[in-house]
């Protein structure tokens, strides 16, 4: 009982990490673009006029799918918090991702159409990455509940700092940054608009910033999984971690789907194999 | 319901999300609206961000007379964005016409199709005189939500 | 010795030797410039076509009734497409051949083309300001 | 990555944003801004009108009226150029954006001067068609 | 096969510019292009009948906002051979100057869209933060940062004084380091190339008989550049026309990219010979004739046909811009691309709109 | 667990065409479920005439559903019925398996097609070696046997399959008057579909496997005949290619009881899994027939490389294509694979047989990407989903035993019902193409949104497939043997499908203004009833799949390895590898899934709007679309990327062929 209260709390704290998060990196973000930057708190004034805004949707089934994207983010976020199983806190997130896309794929506008199908095959890109590194971690702990991950001495991130990076991957694709900002970004400036977040505007746009902001923890909390010995260890890791993706998406050019797919199922699988076999050894 | 309203309000002053919209410019101002955002003015300092589709933005930029086949383009696009809104005519062109007034397939101002809230004079008009111009949309919409008064008017000074 | 600025000096060509002209300066590798078409006030307007040869230009003068269609040289450049479909909207010239017609729709709209039958043409300018 | 060095470059510099409104560099001497008329030196003569690309300046002699709108100048200082009596000027600071049009209208003494009239009548008929 | 039809504008974050393209593709390779122009068609051509010849100046500088004093100049030049007016050298040099300065900041402007067409948004900043040294030289010596209106009939309406042009060379030093430092990412980066090799072909063939100008033609190969012709003090100022062979987006960036440096030392040239003469001839009489002109924009061949008959008001302005030339390359260039290609392919040919429709 | 002795009643022999009131309870229930559908399928075949069907049809499906429940109630048996009318069951077989053989023959001869006389002709020299030179006609085997796998086969079989032939009804009419038929073959196709439910209860509750045999042949018989329905040139060719791969696993099937006879002198299941549980008996000699059935089992089930047969099939009236795909058929070739399991387990072979698995459900997987026609999605999917079945098997251990029967189960409800969706959808629209069906709610809501019900129970959580495939990837990361490849082909696998699936059912609720009423829908009972309930069962079996699984799941693993796969408590699934809760799941999603309804449905009309086209949206004659060029209406078009150049089945199946080929020949090479 007391864990559930303890992840009720994590759970409501979330979206406040998230938000600074995305507040931070769009002031550090401005800075290595020479930029004085918006507010840290920025990403809250958004929410909250979007929250303001007069609702306005091509049809329901919209409003349904953003709201099932923030609940089962949330959820996952939950189950993060009480221990629970990776792998299934991992479908409890696809649930919203599929829901994220059902809900662009069901308007007849083209900019969200495209941006679904690229999201798509971004899901196909991480997906199969964040399950191996699941496997990863099951191999090394004997199961794939995170309450185990915590009972193990040693970081996870010296057995296997190749699956690490393959998170990485994931996290990049899933932060919506350069090179992999395909499906939709926070800026506009691409040739799909606002891709799949395109038709969505106002109260609902809101609740999908949201929504991200809980993934956005969440792939985070698996990252701090790496170094769970230490707070200090999983803080520092987490920020070079945060800082390398900001790097990143400052000095690459987005890239296109194609490469994508080559890229990160291959780089990402054979380095997640490398790791699976030297686990596997061991 | 009063911390929310006050808090969704101080949002709305604090995040004004544009679409530009190029309505027949010369390219004059649009790239004025353009070296706002870049590093030497950010506006993102003012939580300004450039979303590219009227679904997202708070206020509506528009550069450029209007001619007859943009002018339904120009009402579509206040159309699609959601309320509390407002919209800022930017340069001679998209305030009055500017120097193409007369010709024969320009229809005016912004002012011709939809309402305009905040006119701003150049040609083109100042990334200095354009982030004005986005302050004083605020204080227009701060006027509207009924937080403040509605900007003065200067004719000379 | 090209120069960048020269009084007209353009070599009158008859309409149907139009295309065949255009055919033959593609083959030598010229390439077109563009078209521009005045109207001179009489019934007639005047096309001319400008083409260039490593910076050296060559021109031609197409004297011809309005309202009688233009053989059109956009089969053989197709970039006249472009020109061709404005002169189209301005000037209310039919072509000949024109690849792809906008059909006075490339610029104008039905606001337009139905008050101002040719917005280039003299008697046009003088009914927008009535 | 040959990015790396140039963005962090930047964040170790300080930032290049000028903090407009609240900070402001003056613009350049010669900016061409709002422009002002010293109306009791105006002459009436028209020379601005006439000139003015955009017509946006309308003189009227005999009520010693001289109006100009803003919002239709594209502050080209051909006006500036033309005025013979130095009266029109430009200062270095942009016109503020308003919330509604207006014109500015000046009021000055009508110059009852013989010449100055007919001056001025001549070019007003070149420019009536636009009017 | 299933088909997605995209409208691609008028309205859209990528083109600042309203060009509308229906675009049909399958799975994002495009199938079909059919582009619709006419949103910011003003029809400005005609207001040669009501504005007389010297006003037409400050109209055709409003053709397009990034390359406005290039087309003063070339309307101006036009009328002064018209006219038979001989311009004093010192406009000369100050028309190059300005021009230079002009292809600068457009090239710097497109540079930055460029990057941010394949969502290179720190390059976009960078590129932009540099180019408001440009900008600041454009507000300091002209009295605009974007339409100068320094040309008039007969010559230039403003001058250079010492100090000033030393703090032109000094900040064309500095922001010429700044742009050297950006010169590996654009050109060599990793993630770039992977975005612009090989997208948007144009053969030197194709780009010749599709009537491509400028650096879209320069980068097919083929060097032909107006400048060359010699207009204002061109005739006395080294350079070579910039090309590169490939024909492809990266070709045309790096055309561009070097033509900025060139300009740069085309200004310092013309500043180190800028001679002691009076800015502006006198202009007797009214224009009639016929005149063909030709400049070269930071876009490509710029043309103007002008047609004066004896009275102040010209009887034709004929504007054939470089974008104009440029669209139909880009229409064949679409075909076959795929999606996240076609900003950049359409950027590469650097559309200005505003120049097409006038 | 109820066992009833080999030697029955003698009242047995008096069953016949008249049900005897006094013969026990078993008698009856394997009785209903294997012959009495024959005999129902002999009745509507005779008895012509669409009311006298409409009565038999319904009322022989829920017999023999009743008797499946009747049977599942009863649990665990193994029963040996001894003869019919006084003839030796064993001989009767016997000899309906030379007969069947022999008509199979004549088709192929008809056909002119050698392959399918060739492998005709080894059958029947392999059956007659097996039958007059190594049988020992002397021992006697048990001829059927149950335990919960079979029983949870039965139940799916007749309830299941059941709903299909019901379905079936309302579909073939609306069919036959679509082509225009002049004579009716409804009596002919009601007929093998009968035949077929009896026959498949047969396979699964047979223990001897000859009988089995017989059983499987049968099965080839009727999906032959029903394949070829339609009597289209193309359903013919597929009709005869499904023969022939068939057959090719019949040979093998063949070839198999011939070796099993050989070295362990006996062809009853039970007394093979008991001999293997020995140690030091998982040698070639017990291991190659082992391989030989799995192959008969591939080839029944599709993989690869004989998935083109399941793919052809669905040229075949939609039942006919549900009916192999969801509850039988398909699923006689994985039951066999698992079956054999405890065989062969720990073994190379059961490595292989995993990797294969694995390798069929990722390759048809990505296959199923590359398709725009919804069957043959579906179709991928089910090779996809019994190749994760296959590759449970191959993995072995409890869980993964488990985690193979929750799929058979979750799988044929979810992908019945898919299947008899896409059945009413096609014939409303006249089209079984993904790209048809855009915007399909606003032509049929009801269909539209039971079928997104289907495609969500296929691939998100809480639901019992994903349930399934959460305990697959767990068993097969802690499997031993092969462990990263096959990890990485089910990550990647179950990527796929997440993908196929959310775009077809993103593009189904298309668009409707908010806040207005869709139309509303008439669709005949015998279709809806069937729709509502397989839809019903798939989220009711969901909510109640900690009592599946511990009814029927569990006591079917216990047979195969002794450690429980999962403990059970309140809903929630765990074992030392991980906890899946379904019942807190099903909880927070179920309120918030309501909550997200209500304010979908809060939003008014007043907040409609078109969708952003750039500035140009306009909407002509209520089509959305955009001011094109030339001031021209253009009408929104989308399509899902289906990328051939990728995903394509023409760029694929070649080297999918190959390597499956090759791991074929790895998988029987490696026995020896």
């Amino acid at each position: 009982m007391l864990t559930f209260i303890a992840a009720l709390i994590g759970l409501a704290l979330t979206p406040v990490v998230g938000g600074l998060l995305a507040g931070v990196d769009r002031r550090v973000t401005a800075r290595l673009q020479s930029r004085f930057g918006p507010p840290i708190l920025q990403p809250f004034y958004d929410v909250l006029k979007l929250l303001g805004k007069a609702p306005m949707v091509v049809n329901s089934w919209q409003v349904m799918s953003a709201y099932i994207y923030v609940m089962s983010s949330a959820l996952a976020v939950l189950l993060f918090f009480m221990q629970g199983d990776l792998l299934l806190l991992f479908f409890v997130m696809t649930i919203g991702a599929v829901f994220q896309v059902v809900g662009a794929l069901s308007v007849p506008s083209p900019y969200a159409q495209v941006g679904a199908q690229r999201e798509l095959l971004q899901m196909l890109a991480y997906e199969p990455l964040i399950i191996v590194v699941f496997v990863g971690i099951s191999m090394a702990t004997g199961s794939f509940k995170i309450a185990d991950v915590y009972a193990m001495e040693k970081p996870l991130l010296l057995s296997m700092p190749f699956l690490f990076i393959a998170l990485g991957y994931a996290l990049t694709i899933k932060l919506r940054k350069s090179p992999f900002d395909i499906s939709a970004c926070h800026h506009a400036h691409q040739e799909l608009v606002r891709g799949v977040l395109t038709e969505y505007s106002g109260p609902h746009l809101a609740l999908l910033e949201i929504g991200h902001w809980f993934d956005v923890v969440l792939i985070l909390g698996l990252c701090s999984l790496f170094w769970h010995t230490s707070i200090v260890g999983m803080v520092a890791l987490l920020v070079v971690t945060y800082a390398a993706e900001i790097l990143i998406d400052n000095i690459c050019a987005r890239m296109t789907w194609p490469w994508m797919l080559k890229n990160v199922l291959g780089v990402g699988l054979v380095l997640s194999v490398f790791n699976l076999l030297w686990l596997y050894v061991s | 319901m009063g911390l929310l309203e006050n808090w969704i309000n101080k949002g709305r002053l604090k995040s004004p999300w544009v679409v530009h919209f190029d309505c027949g410019s010369c390219n004059g101002c649009d790239i004025e609206v353009l070296a706002c955002l870049t590093p030497v003015f950010d506006v993102e300092r003012f939580g300004i961000i450039n979303v590219g589709n009227p679904k997202h933005a708070d206020v509506l930029l528009v550069t450029g007379t209007v001619n007859h086949r943009n002018k339904k383009v120009l009402k579509n696009i206040y159309d699609q964005m959601p309320d509390p809104k407002a919209v800022i005519a930017i340069g001679a062109c998209g305030t009055s016409g500017g120097v193409f007034r007369e010709c024969y397939n320009v229809v005016g101002g912004v002012d011709q199709v939809i309402p305009v809230d905040v006119y701003v004079p150049g040609c083109p008009a100042k990334p200095d005189a354009i982030i004005d111009g986005v302050v004083t949309a605020l204080d227009v919409v701060k006027a509207k939500l009924g937080l403040g008064e509605m900007p003065k008017v200067t004719v000379i000074d | 010795m090209p120069t960048h600025s020269e009084i007209l000096n353009a070599t009158p060509i008859a309409a149907d030797a139009v295309v065949a002209q255009a055919r033959s300066m593609f083959d030598q590798g010229y390439r077109l410039v563009t078209m521009s078409v005045v109207d001179l006030g009489d019934g007639n307007v005047d096309i001319f076509y400008h083409y260039d040869l490593d910076n050296e230009m060559t021109h031609f003068r197409l004297t011809h009734p309005k309202d009688q269609p233009v053989p059109s040289i956009s089969p053989v450049y197709f970039a006249a497409l472009l020109v061709e479909n404005e002169s189209r909207d301005h000037f209310n010239l039919k072509f000949d051949g024109l690849v792809l017609d906008f059909n006075r729709t490339l610029y104008l709209d039905d606001e337009i083309t139905s008050t101002i039958s040719a917005p280039f043409c003299k008697i046009s300018t003088i009914q927008k300001k009535d | 990555m040959y990015m790396l060095s140039n963005v962090l470059r930047n964040i170790m510099g300080k930032y290049s944003t000028r903090l407009y409104p609240f900070e402001t560099r003056p613009a350049y001497e010669g900016f061409r801004g709002k422009l002002v008329n010293n109306i009791h030196d105006c002459i009436f003569c028209k020379s601005c009108q006439i000139k003015c690309p955009s017509q946006c300046i309308t003189v009227d002699p005999k009520e010693g009226k001289w109006d100009c709108d803003p919002f239709a100048c594209v502050y080209c200082s051909v006006c500036v150029d033309a005025c013979p009596t130095h009266c029109l000027s430009m200062e270095n600071q942009h016109r503020k954006p308003a919330p509604s049009k207006f014109v500015v209208s000046l009021q000055g003494t009508p110059r009852k001067s013989k010449k100055a009239d007919k001056s001025a009548e001549k070019p007003a008929e070149a420019a009536a068609p636009e009017a | 096969m299933s088909r997605t039809i995209i409208p691609f504008g008028p309205q859209h974050p990528v083109l600042p510019e309203p060009l509308h393209l229906k675009l049909v593709v399958e799975d994002e390779t495009i199938v079909e292009a059919v582009p619709a122009l006419g949103y910011v068609h003003r029809g400005l051509e005609t207001l040669a009948s009501i504005r007389d010849y010297n006003q037409m100046v400050y109209i055709v500088e409003r053709v397009c906002g990034i390359c406005s004093c290039i087309h003063a100049m070339c309307y101006c030049q036009g009328l002064e051979t018209m006219m038979n007016v001989e311009v004093p050298s010192r406009a000369k040099y100050l028309r190059v100057i300005w021009s230079e300065l002009h292809r600068i900041h457009s090239h710097l402007l497109w540079l930055g869209l460029f990057a941010d067409g394949f969502g290179f948004e720190s390059l976009f900043m960078q590129f932009w933060k540099i180019r408001e040294r440009v900008m600041d030289i454009n507000e300091a010596t002209a009295g605009n940062r974007v339409v100068i209106s320094v040309n008039v009939v007969g010559g230039v309406r403003r001058d250079l004084d010492k100090t000033q042009q030393r703090w032109i060379l000094d900040e064309l030093d500095k922001l010429e380091k700044e742009l050297r430092q950006l010169m590996k990412t654009m050109l060599d980066d990793y993630t770039v190339k992977k975005r612009t090799v090989g997208v948007g072909v144009l053969t030197a063939q194709q780009a010749l008989q599709l009537g491509a100008v400028g650096p879209t033609l320069r980068g097919s190969g083929v060097a032909q550049d107006a400048r060359q012709l010699g207009y204002a003090a061109f005739d006395e100022l080294d350079f070579e026309p910039v090309t590169s062979p490939e024909g492809d987006s990266w070709a045309r960036s790096k055309v561009r990219f070097m033509e900025t440096l060139q300009s740069m030392d085309i200004v310092r040239q013309a500043i180190s010979r800028l001679p002691d003469t009076e800015l502006a001839a006198k202009v007797p009489g009214k224009p009639t004739g016929e005149v063909v002109c030709r400049v070269e924009q930071p876009r490509g061949e710029l043309l103007y046909y002008l047609k004066g008959n004896g009275s102040k008001n010209m009887e034709r302005v004929r504007i054939r811009t470089p974008t104009f030339a440029n669209i139909p390359p880009l229409l064949a260039m679409l075909p076959g691309a795929q999606l996240a290609d076609v900003p950049i392919a359409a950027l590469t040919i650097d559309p200005c709109i505003s120049c097409t429709e006038r | 667990m109820q066992s009833v002795s080999g030697d029955v009643h003698p009242e047995v022999s008096r069953l016949s065409f008249v049900l005897c009131y006094e013969v026990r309870m078993l008698d009856t229930l394997v009785f209903g479920s294997v012959v009495f559908p024959l005999l129902a399928a002999l009745a509507v075949y005779f008895v012509r005439g669409d009311a006298a069907r409409n009565i038999i049809v319904p009322v022989s499906v829920a017999i023999t559903a009743a008797a499946a429940l009747g049977l599942a109630g009863l649990g665990s048996f193994s029963y040996s019925p001894q003869a019919i009318l006084g003839i030796s069951l064993n001989g009767l077989i016997t000899v309906l398996d030379f007969a069947l053989l022999g008509f199979i023959f004549l088709i192929a001869l008809r056909m002119g097609n050698l392959l399918i006389m060739g492998l005709t002709v080894l059958q029947v020299l392999g059956m007659v070696y097996l039958d007059f030179f190594l049988m020992d006609h002397g021992t006697q085997v048990t001829g059927f046997y149950a335990d919960s796998l079979s029983l949870t086969m039965v139940l799916i079989i007749s309830i299941v399959g059941g709903l299909i032939c019901f379905y079936g009804l309302g579909y073939m009419k609306e069919h036959e008057e679509h082509l225009h038929l002049a004579k009716s073959r409804q009596p002919r196709f009601f007929f093998f579909m009968l035949l077929f439910l009896g026959a498949m209860n047969g396979l699964v509750l047979a223990n001897n496997l000859s009988w089995m045999y017989f059983f499987w042949e049968v099965t080839t018989l009727c999906s032959f005949m029903l394949i070829g329905h339609d009597g289209t040139d193309e359903a013919k060719t597929n009709a005869t290619r499904a023969l022939w791969m068939n057959m090719a696993g019949g040979v093998a099937f063949v070839a198999a009881l011939m070796f099993l006879q050989k070295s362990m002198g006996t062809l009853s299941v039970q007394d093979i899994l008991a001999k293997s549980a020995a140690p030091g008996m998982k040698t070639a000699a017990l291991l190659l027939p082992m391989a030989f059935l799995c192959f008969a089992g591939f080839t029944k089930a599709a993989q690869v490389p004989f998935q083109s047969w399941l793919c052809g099939a669905m040229v075949a009236p939609t039942p006919v294509s549900a009916l192999l795909h969801s509850s039988t058929m398909v699923k006689a070739g994985v039951y066999l694979v698992i079956r054999m399991a405890p065989a062969y387990q720990g073994t190379m072979l059961s490595a292989a047989v995993a990797i294969f698995g694995a390798f069929t459900f990722i390759a048809t997987s990505a296959l199923a990407v590359g398709q725009s026609n919804g069957k043959k999605v579906l179709a991928y999917s089910t090779i996809a989903n019994l190749g994760l079945i296959i590759a449970c098997a191959g993995i072995n251990t409890s869980a993964a035993i488990a985690a193979a029967v929750m799929l058979i189960i979750f799988h044929a409800i979810s992908k019945g019902l898919l299947f008899l969706c896409v059945g009413a959808i096609e014939q409303k629209i006249g089209s079984r193409d993904i790209e048809a069906m855009r915007g399909l709610f606003k032509v049929m809501p009801r269909t539209a949104v039971i079928t997104v019900i289907g495609i969500v129970t296929m691939m998100l959580p809480p639901f019992g497939m994903l349930l399934a495939k959460w305990m697959a990837l767990e068993s097969a990361a802690t499997a031993t043997a092969a462990m990263p490849p096959l990890v990485i082909m089910l990550a990647l696998g179950s990527a796929l499908t997440v993908l196929f699936w959310a775009r077809w059912a993103g593009v189904m609720l298309g668009s409707t203004v908010p806040g207005e009423n869709p139309p509303s829908e008439h669709q005949p009972f015998t279709v809806r009833l069937p729709l509502l309930l397989l839809a019903g069962g798939a989220v009711g079996l969901s909510l109640l799949s900690p009592f599946v699984y511990s009814m029927l799941v569990a006591p079917a693993t216990a047979l195969y390895a002794k450690a429980t796969a999962y403990t059970v408590s309140m809903g929630v699934f765990e074992n030392n590898a991980g906890v899946f809760a379904v019942y807190p799941l099903f909880l927070l999603l179920g309120v918030g899934f309501v909550y997200a309804l209500r304010a979908a449905k809060k939003v008014g009309p007043e907040a409609a709007s078109l969708p952003y086209m750039g500035g140009s949206q306009k909407v002509v004659d209520g089509k959305i679309g955009f001011n094109g060029p030339m001031n021209g209406f253009v009408e929104t078009a989308a399509g899902n990327y289906y990328m051939e150049s990728l995903f394509g089945e023409s760029k694929l199946s070649k080297s999918i062929n190959v390597i499956a080929i090759v791991l074929l020949a790895v998988m029987l090479g490696g026995v020896l």
